[in-house]
């Protein structure tokens, strides 16, 4: 216990944070990378096409994982918005500002690949159903919260006002999610189910698994790099950031 | 009163965006109404603190050793009463101009008497959390949406229901039930929201 | 808050260690050492982009300190205790422009409580508004927009004032009244903190001097 | 090879959401280098302005 205290705390501070991040990005990268690539090779060669959808299930392998860490991603956000705006430690402010505009790729990724998936089984672009709707409101969950973000001129400010705000979304979005489930059984809009819990075959699974455990990985590796950045601006005036500069260390 | 104002002149330009028939307008008069309304509290929000920010009053206000939560409570009173209230008078004629049933009148009516004290106390939330930026009337808009769209689907859903002649009493208890949990909680999440805004 | 015993001095009023305040990682004022007691004024100099209005906005708890430490009346800026006793009269003098005078002072009173035996008509009066009491502030000049703030300064029951360039936009009674009132909140015992570029007919009891560098 | 691409008649709905995935990714990685690239010139601009003078101030 004390040994991870020591370790959070060192972590807290900027540069040990920025070298720690620079350490393990490429890592974070390469099984990325490294499971993408199985997870591809098991979703779109080995997997049979699916009885009922015929290979547009495939757009799964990318749907469900976006899908997924649309939420992962706001709920790591979520807790590092609350860390900041109680304890207010920079390092907080960071990783959750940065996480926005990753989540929201992975929304606007589940809003596209979900449209077009939607095109071949329900014949239109778009309906009006419960998932794709709550994903549209988290999609503009995240873009309030960027947006705050970037209203002010003082980025710890705006860290903490959107920190502010993305707590309240996290308290909104299950909110959000049974009011539009509640809102479409009472219009008795399309049902359609993606696939009934059992009805996944192994060969279907391990590629999905894959999938979503590379873009854990993805969102790992962004996330230390959109980080550095950010701590390299925002320490500006410090010291180690001059070093940095000074060094070799400028790519990457 | 520029926001009643722009209320008549949304609903008055469904049916000549819509045509006149009274069937179809009729069957949207509730969506329509609750809509316009929400818009037109959307438009007075961005003015809550800019005043007070502009002429140093919210400082003064900060700055005394009156709990900050009770003078935002005031605050978002004052903004209902003179904002939503009038609003809530025109809105059943606007109901009937659009053709509601008459029977309709008194649910849309309790809804929106649920509803725009709800959105008052939450949309006051977030302008206190942009007070600190410069003007944001449509970042204001989207950080509003999410928190709108249960408020307009639980008010709308019951006066759809009691279009249809259904019960129309559960989506207004839960209204109802936000609302007394918003008026305890939103003073405080404001006062929090007004000191990180302002906050350096 | 008891009253303490004659004998000793007056008590503290800020006691600042160490004092700094950085924006963006960039200083905006050093490390500042000073402490005001009851009955004293102190006077901040500084040029234009010194850091004077965000000292003044620290003491009162508008902002976090960076560095140091500092409290008010033994407590920390912005805390209730503090907040009770401490009153900031900034570039903006928080007048609401469509009240009368008399309303804005009631507004003031509202929220500090009111200093024993201050009376609204009394000090308006003293300010040099007499007859401007149920005048709209929106009509006022700007000389008597001051006047009104500095007379809710003397109505509410505050001891420690914290004043952004008091002197601007007053003409040389004005500059007088701002002496005046200094010099009877030093005598009953509460302290003040001024700003000024290039202090000009500057009170004379001045006893403690707050310089900023640029 | 064509079979593959054709993926059973629903190419024109698999691939483009491929494409959507990696494309939109690739444009948050893209974001990130080009930031990291505008900072790092932005830093070192104020560097050579400072000169060799070091600022007193020691960081935290």
């Amino acid at each position: 216990m004390n040994a991870f205290k020591l370790w959070y705390h060192k972590l807290g501070s900027p540069p040990y944070f920025y070298v720690f991040a620079g350490y393990i990005q490429p890592w974070l990268w390469t099984i990325a990378i490294v499971l993408a690539l199985l997870g591809l090779y098991g979703g779109l060669v080995l997997a049979p096409p699916d009885a009922l959808q015929g290979d547009a299930f495939r757009i799964i392998f990318v749907h469900v994982p976006a899908a997924w860490m649309s939420l992962f991603v706001y709920g790591v956000m979520a807790v590092s918005a609350f860390i900041a705006v109680i304890w207010r430690p920079k390092m907080a402010e960071v990783l959750a500002m940065e996480s926005a505009p990753i989540g929201a790729a992975f929304t606007l990724i589940a809003l596209i690949t979900g449209s077009l998936w939607g095109k071949p089984m329900w014949g239109t672009y778009w309906t009006w159903d419960a998932r794709l709707t709550s994903e549209l409101v988290l999609f503009f969950i995240y873009l309030g919260i960027i947006g705050l973000y970037h209203a002010f001129d003082d980025p710890r400010q705006g860290a903490r006002a959107a920190s502010f705000l993305a707590m309240i979304g996290a308290v909104n979005l299950p909110i959000v999610h049974y009011s539009v489930v509640w809102w479409n059984t009472l219009h008795q809009g399309t049902t359609v189910r993606y696939f009934g819990p059992s009805s996944i075959a192994p060969s279907m699974l391990w590629p999905l698994l894959l999938m979503t455990i590379a873009a854990k990985f993805y969102y790992g590796a962004s996330l230390m790099g959109r980080s550095r950045v950010a701590l390299l601006d925002r320490e500006r005036g410090k010291d180690w950031v001059a070093d940095e500069v000074r060094g070799g260390d400028v790519h990457g | 009163m520029l926001p009643v104002l722009y209320a008549i002149i949304v609903a008055t330009l469904f049916p000549f965006a819509l045509g006149p028939e009274h069937a179809l307008l009729a069957r949207i008069a509730g969506g329509v109404v609750l809509v316009t309304v929400l818009l037109a509290m959307l438009l007075a929000l961005d003015n809550v603190f800019r005043g007070d920010l502009d002429d140093g009053a919210l400082e003064q206000m900060l700055l005394s050793p009156q709990p900050l939560s009770v003078l935002l409570a005031a605050r978002m009173l004052a903004y209902w009463l003179v904002t939503a209230l009038p609003l809530l008078l025109v809105a059943p004629i606007l109901a009937y101009m659009l053709g509601l049933q008459p029977a309709v009148q008194p649910v849309l009516l309790l809804a929106l008497l649920l509803a725009t004290p709800l959105l008052a106390l939450l949309g006051i939330v977030l302008t206190a959390l942009t007070a600190g930026t410069r003007r944001s009337g449509m970042l204001l808009s989207l950080m509003l949406l999410p928190l709108a769209v249960p408020i307009v689907i639980f008010a709308a859903g019951a006066v759809g229901a009691a279009q249809q002649g259904l019960p129309w009493i559960a989506p207004l208890a839960w209204l109802a039930a936000a609302l007394a949990l918003a008026l305890v909680l939103a003073p405080l999440a404001c006062a929090t929201a007004l000191r990180i805004a302002l906050d350096t | 808050m008891s009253p303490p015993p004659a004998t000793s001095s007056p008590p503290l009023m800020i006691e600042a260690r160490a004092l700094g305040f950085t924006r963006r990682d960039e200083d905006v004022f050093g490390p500042l050492d000073f402490a005001l007691r009851g009955g004293e004024i102190g006077l901040i100099e500084g040029d234009n982009g010194s850091g004077k209005t965000t000292l003044l906005r620290v003491l009162a708890g508008l902002l976090r300190p960076g560095t140091g430490t500092v409290q008010v009346l033994g407590a920390q800026p912005g805390s209730e205790e503090a907040r009770a006793s401490t009153i900031i009269m900034g570039h903006l003098l928080g007048l609401k422009a469509d009240l009368s005078a008399l309303e804005n002072l009631r507004i003031g009173m509202g929220l500090y409580g009111r200093a024993a035996d201050a009376n609204p008509d009394a000090i308006l009066a003293r300010v040099g508004l007499d007859g401007y009491a149920n005048e709209a502030v929106r009509d006022l000049s700007a000389g008597q927009k001051k006047r009104v703030a500095l007379a809710r300064l003397a109505l509410l029951p505050a001891r420690l004032w914290l004043l952004d360039e008091p002197y601007a936009n007053l003409d040389r009674h004005g500059i007088a009244l701002v002496n005046d009132l200094l010099a009877q909140h030093a005598a009953a015992g509460g302290a003040a903190l001024v700003t000024s570029h290039g202090a000009v007919n500057f009170h004379q009891g001045v006893t403690c001097t707050v310089r900023l560098a640029a | 090879m064509d079979r593959f691409l054709a993926m059973g008649g629903f190419a024109m709905y698999v691939w483009p959401a491929y494409a959507a995935f990696f494309v939109i990714l690739a444009g948050d990685v893209l974001a990130t280098v080009l930031r990291r690239r505008r900072v790092l010139r932005e830093l070192r601009g104020r560097l050579a302005r400072q000169g060799p003078r070091r600022r007193p101030r020691t960081s935290a």
